[in-house]
């Protein structure tokens, strides 16, 4: 399938989802609605057409304006076609739906994700820190993040 | 005076259980919490696995990782330019530099648009290759030491010299090469590369099939590892495995013919996928027996590319401040030896990237331990994180 | 021997001391040469060299690791039971020490030359089970602990095997005194209990196939309880780190090293002593007598300590269930059948 | 604290022969922590592999702290690894030593700047005998760490410091 007919079959699936589409880059990318990026992952899974069974990349992202984004890279091993699907939040309301129960493959990407940006996935089985320790002020990779000056005793800056 | 970290305790109960004996009475037992790991021989580096055991019977496992989290993803949005990021993908996944360097070069090179010269990209399938070997053997190596087999571990570190010798020869270093450039290599392989390659490769076939004898084959090992750790091609696929992992689990699916990059496309090669030949398809044994053809396989790829290796520059023309345009992006996937490494790159328009996120091909195989270790015993356990072939590095960037 | 120490000394109790001594220097010197025969050949199986720094091929270097070990600080855990935490390696090293007694290194010299040898042996070799249960639970550690009940779990299985095993010796040489079945064996190689025993040619060959099975799991059984490779379950480096002895260093750790050892020694000299002659000259009168006995029955028991070492570094390890599989239902079945095929050959 | 150690107000003809003796045991049998951190691990791992032999120096590896004598920290300290590390340190019995082996344990390497998550320095939270620089030290480089650690060692002495006394 063309980027457009993925397009198109998901706006027939859940077309209120949708907010904006960006087709003539090198990777063609899907705009959603944060909290409903459930249902639009269940409708990629699901949908025989799109079949999007394999989550390349997950990734969180700062957009550095205020905003912050959750980006998918799926796969289809089937149809063998690729999207990004992505969910722009803002930073002060950082909240994305979970896919972790439709694709086990992003359960630990979103881990990583509310590690580094705190965008909280609601309905997450299990959204702990991943990589820093439970009690690391902060979350490092946002642009306004600010290096502790000690963290349990230790010195961080060198 | 440094602290203690404070903990959150995992989400996890030790239930009570009860074994009724043959004379009708009933046994009170209890789970054990067993932590394993970060400072354990077989955790493969700084892993820690929260394990609830039942006697030797694994009930649960729950990774923790980032003990080596090393802030990959920050550095590279603080380098002055595009190249500085190259020596942190070296470290990123230590055993497979190589395939590392060559992963972000490529996304970098697809958002510039740049096509190399033919002779680089026969060097970097020919440094890819020899590098999945290397790894390869470390795999195979560490994983005979999991299964309490010490020899085979010194015997491939033995023949994982000669290749490291090939890689000393062309850019000096043993481990962490920075040899892969964007658009290009760093400079071109020594007079001699080209024999010392042919000759490893004939060095190689004998030696591999003396490790098959002492170790693949083994009735021991065979017994240890088939029918242990069964990964389903389904769950493999929804829980994104990757490379070995999702090859021996008979998904016939391996990047570089499916999703081609580089000059793969111009070789004589099979992508190797698990049969289960001693047990169930997905065990063990076939992510262990996949890593092992796939060996074979690279020499074949190196003998072919070696013998057509083309003259040529090995830079192409690049501007020499790499500035992608603003906003643009991509996602670019290549098959380093444990399987997909992907690599989204962002452009603001500057000379530094807006924002890298590298996905390290372990961290997604490893999320998938938990799933496909329950019910088994301990040294089970160990026998899949074995299999699994993780790196820390890589796993927590 | 015992009467000349006696009558050398005059006091019978200095020369059961003396008698005593003889095996711990025994062990002590024996364990020293293995440490750095294991090293040396487990380095030649791989391709590399091994100690070399410690005077002349690093021949110094089991005495250094000696040295250093006594050095160390002794710890014992806070939170470790510490008499049982303490007294745990003895047991393990008694255990196996005072199994040498009823060992006779040649005809001359016999510990204690008991009537009961081989079940005196077979008796006191479970004080070595419950020092390891105590080295895993006095140790407070899970991995000790888990390293500990393996241990138990197995020695106790594969004692009944090898009791079966002993028990086809001994139904040949009809004879417990391990001395006894040594002379039984007299006369050169084929003699020996493993190709049948003394006796007609007709017998011999009828009993071969059965002493041979019987010998072959005596071995193996005994490799289990020295917990050698294939079966090093209980110290399984990489899944219980280092199993019971976890959280012991020092000098209590180089006693445990020293049991393994002596262990390995033990079982291999079993095996010899019931199997393949004791001190007996493979050759018949050629080579024999009491000092030439010590030599021989010290070379047959190095040889199996050797093949012991030569299996640790090519084999992988049994995983705990198969480890029960191969005792209980390969082993035994095979040895039942064998006590029943034996009695049937001998009483016919 | 080791046997004997500091138990002697003053060195004498006795006391110098047993230090040289005491000594050359320490050095010449130094159990390693096996135990990697990142990429210094895998060259620690060739150095005990067959082309390099760190056996040679009876440097044996051991999976539990109880029983080593040197640690060799081979790689990137982070601040969640720290806490272990010194952990470790602590449960091993005296004398003990430390080889901070490449730049990330010795001061951080590469992720001196930027790296919020790493520890600039075992050295922070751990005493160090002997740094062994590069970014992987080769082997070789290791077995130099070990000569020099064993050069250490040899002066290593029974005698009270003055201080103590």
């Amino acid at each position: 399938m063309t980027s457009q007919e993925i397009l198109d079959t998901l706006k027939s699936l859940c077309g209120d989802a949708v907010l904006d589409a960006k087709l003539d880059v090198l990777q063609p990318w899907i705009s959603v609605e944060p909290l409903k990026l459930a249902v639009v992952a269940k409708a990629l899974r699901e949908d025989p057409r799109l079949d999007f069974d394999f989550v390349m990349c997950m990734s969180g992202m700062d957009h550095n304006n205020g905003t912050l984004g959750a980006v998918y890279h799926l796969y289809s091993m089937t149809q063998k076609h690729k999207i990004v699907i992505k969910a722009i939040v803002k930073n002060e309301d950082a909240r994305v739906a979970s896919t972790a129960a439709i694709w086990g493959g992003a359960e630990w990407h979103e881990r990583e994700a509310y590690d580094m940006f705190g965008i909280v996935f609601e309905g997450h089985p299990d959204l702990r820190r991943i990589l820093l320790p439970d009690d690391y002020p902060g979350h490092p990779l946002r642009k306004d993040f600010v290096v502790p000056e000690y963290y349990n005793g230790m010195k961080v800056p060198y | 005076m440094i602290t203690e970290p404070r903990i959150i305790p995992t989400p996890y109960v030790t239930k009570p259980g009860a074994i009724r004996t043959s004379t009708g009475k009933t046994i009170r037992t209890d789970e054990m919490i067993i932590n394993m790991g970060p400072q354990h021989p077989s955790t493969h580096g700084v892993l820690r696995l929260e394990i609830v055991v039942d006697g030797e019977i694994i009930v649960d496992v729950i990774p923790h990782i980032g003990y080596l989290h090393r802030c990959f993803e920050k550095h590279a949005e603080h380098m002055t330019n595009y190249q500085q990021v190259i020596p942190y993908c070296d470290r990123m996944d230590y055993v497979a530099s190589m395939n590392n360097d060559w992963g972000f070069a490529l996304a970098v090179e697809r958002m510039l648009k740049i096509e190399v010269p033919p002779r680089v990209e026969y060097l970097r399938v020919i440094m890819a290759e020899l590098q999945r070997i290397a790894s390869h053997l470390v795999a195979v190596g560490t994983f005979g030491i999991d299964m309490g087999a010490f020899t085979p571990f010194l015997w491939t570190f033995r023949d994982r010299e000669k290749i490291l010798d090939l890689f000393e020869m062309t850019c000096g270093a043993r481990l962490l090469y920075n040899y892969i450039w964007i658009g290009g290599l760093s400079h071109d392989v020594p007079p001699g590369f080209v024999e010392k390659a042919k000759e490893f490769c004939s060095y190689f076939g004998p030696k591999l099939k003396e490790f098959n004898d002492v170790l693949t084959y083994n009735e021991i090992f065979v017994r240890r590892t088939a029918n242990v750790g069964v990964l389903p091609p389904d769950v493999a696929v929804n829980f994104a495995c990757s490379g070995p992992m999702l090859r021996g689990s008979g998904v016939n699916f391996d990047l570089r013919r499916d999703d081609p990059y580089g000059v793969y496309d111009k070789f004589e090669w099979e992508v190797q996928v698990g049969k289960g030949e001693f047990g169930k398809v997905g065990d063990v044994w076939d992510r262990f027996i996949v890593k092992v053809r796939e060996m074979e396989q690279s020499v074949k790829i190196i003998e072919q590319a070696v013998a057509a290796l083309p003259e040529g520059n090995v830079q192409a023309a690049i501007p020499k401040r790499i500035r992608p345009d603003a906003g643009s992006e991509a996602y670019v996937r290549t098959e380093s030896p444990r399987g997909e490494l992907g690599f989204y790159v962002v452009s603001d328009g500057s000379a530094s990237p807006f924002r890298v996120k590298a996905r390290g091909p372990a961290f997604v195989n490893l999320s998938v331990l938990p799933e496909i270790s329950r019910g088994c015993m301990i040294a089970d356990l160990v026998a899949i994180v074995g299999s699994a072939d993780i790196v820390l590095g890589e796993v927590d960037r | 021997m015992q009467e000349y120490l006696i009558g050398l000394v005059g006091e019978p109790l200095v020369a059961y001391v003396l008698m005593a001594v003889v095996p711990l220097v025994f062990i002590l010197v024996y364990a020293l040469v293995t440490l750095y025969m294991e090293m040396k050949v487990a380095a030649h199986i791989q391709d590399r060299v091994a100690y070399m720094r410690t005077g002349w091929h690093g021949v110094l270097q089991p005495f250094a690791d000696i040295l250093k070990l006594l050095q160390k600080e002794d710890i014992i855990p806070a939170q470790a039971d510490r008499l049982l935490f303490t007294a745990a390696p003895f047991f393990v090293f008694v255990g196996t020490y005072v199994g040498f007694a009823a060992i006779p290194f040649s005809s001359g010299y016999v510990g204690a030359d008991l009537n009961l040898g081989i079940l005196y042996i077979v008796a006191v070799s479970s004080i070595v089970v419950a020092g390891l249960l105590m080295s895993g639970w006095a140790s407070n550690n899970k991995w000790a602990l888990l390293g500990s009940l393996r241990s138990a779990a197995q020695i106790v299985s594969y004692e009944i095997p090898s009791a079966l095993a002993i028990l086809v010796a001994v139904m040949i040489a009809g004879s417990l005194n391990l001395n006894e079945v040594s002379k039984f064996q007299e006369g050169g190689i084929f003699n020996w209990v493993v190709f049948g025993g003394p006796g007609p040619v007709v017998t011999k060959l009828l009993l071969t196939p059965f002493t041979l099975t019987a010998f072959f799991v005596l071995l193996t059984a005994g490799i289990a309880e020295a917990n050698r490779t294939p079966f090093d379950l209980p110290e399984a480096e990489s899944e219980l780190v280092q199993g019971f002895n976890t959280e012991y260093s020092g000098m209590k750790f180089a006693m445990f090293y020293l049991a393994e050892y002596a262990n390995m020694f033990l079982v291999s000299a079993i095996t010899v002593c019931l199997f393949l002659g004791g001190w007996q000259s493979p050759f018949g009168s050629f080579m024999s007598g009491p000092y030439w006995g010590a030599f021989w029955l010290i070379a047959k028991g190095m040889f199996f300590v050797f093949v012991q070492v030569w299996m640790r570094w090519t084999l992988p390890r049994l995983r705990v269930d198969q480890l029960m599989h191969v005792s209980w239902k390969v082993m035994v079945p095979f040895m039942f059948v064998c006590i029943f095929a034996v009695g049937l050959i001998l009483v016919w | 604290m080791g046997l004997l150690d500091q138990r002697f107000e003053s060195s004498n003809v006795f006391v110098t022969p047993l230090e040289n003796v005491l000594n050359w045991a320490r050095l010449s049998s130094l159990f390693q922590l096996q135990f990697g951190l990142a990429c210094c691990a895998i060259e620690m791992m060739a150095a005990s592999a067959s082309h390099f032999d760190i056996m040679r120096f009876g440097v044996i590896p051991r999976a539990t702290p109880r029983q080593v004598d040197v640690m060799f920290v081979a790689g990137t300290v982070t601040l969640k690894m720290a806490s272990r590390i010194k952990r470790l340190y602590d449960q091993m019995p005296e004398p003990r030593y430390v080889i901070s082996m490449g730049s990330c344990a010795n001061c951080g390497g590469p992720y001196w700047e930027h790296g919020y998550h790493v520890l600039k320095g075992v050295d922070r939270v751990i005493p160090v005998d002997v740094y062994v620089p590069g970014c992987p030290p080769r082997p070789e480089a290791l077995l130099e760490g070990i000569i020099k650690l064993q050069e250490k060692v040899r002066r290593e002495t029974l005698v009270r410091p003055k201080a103590l006394a």
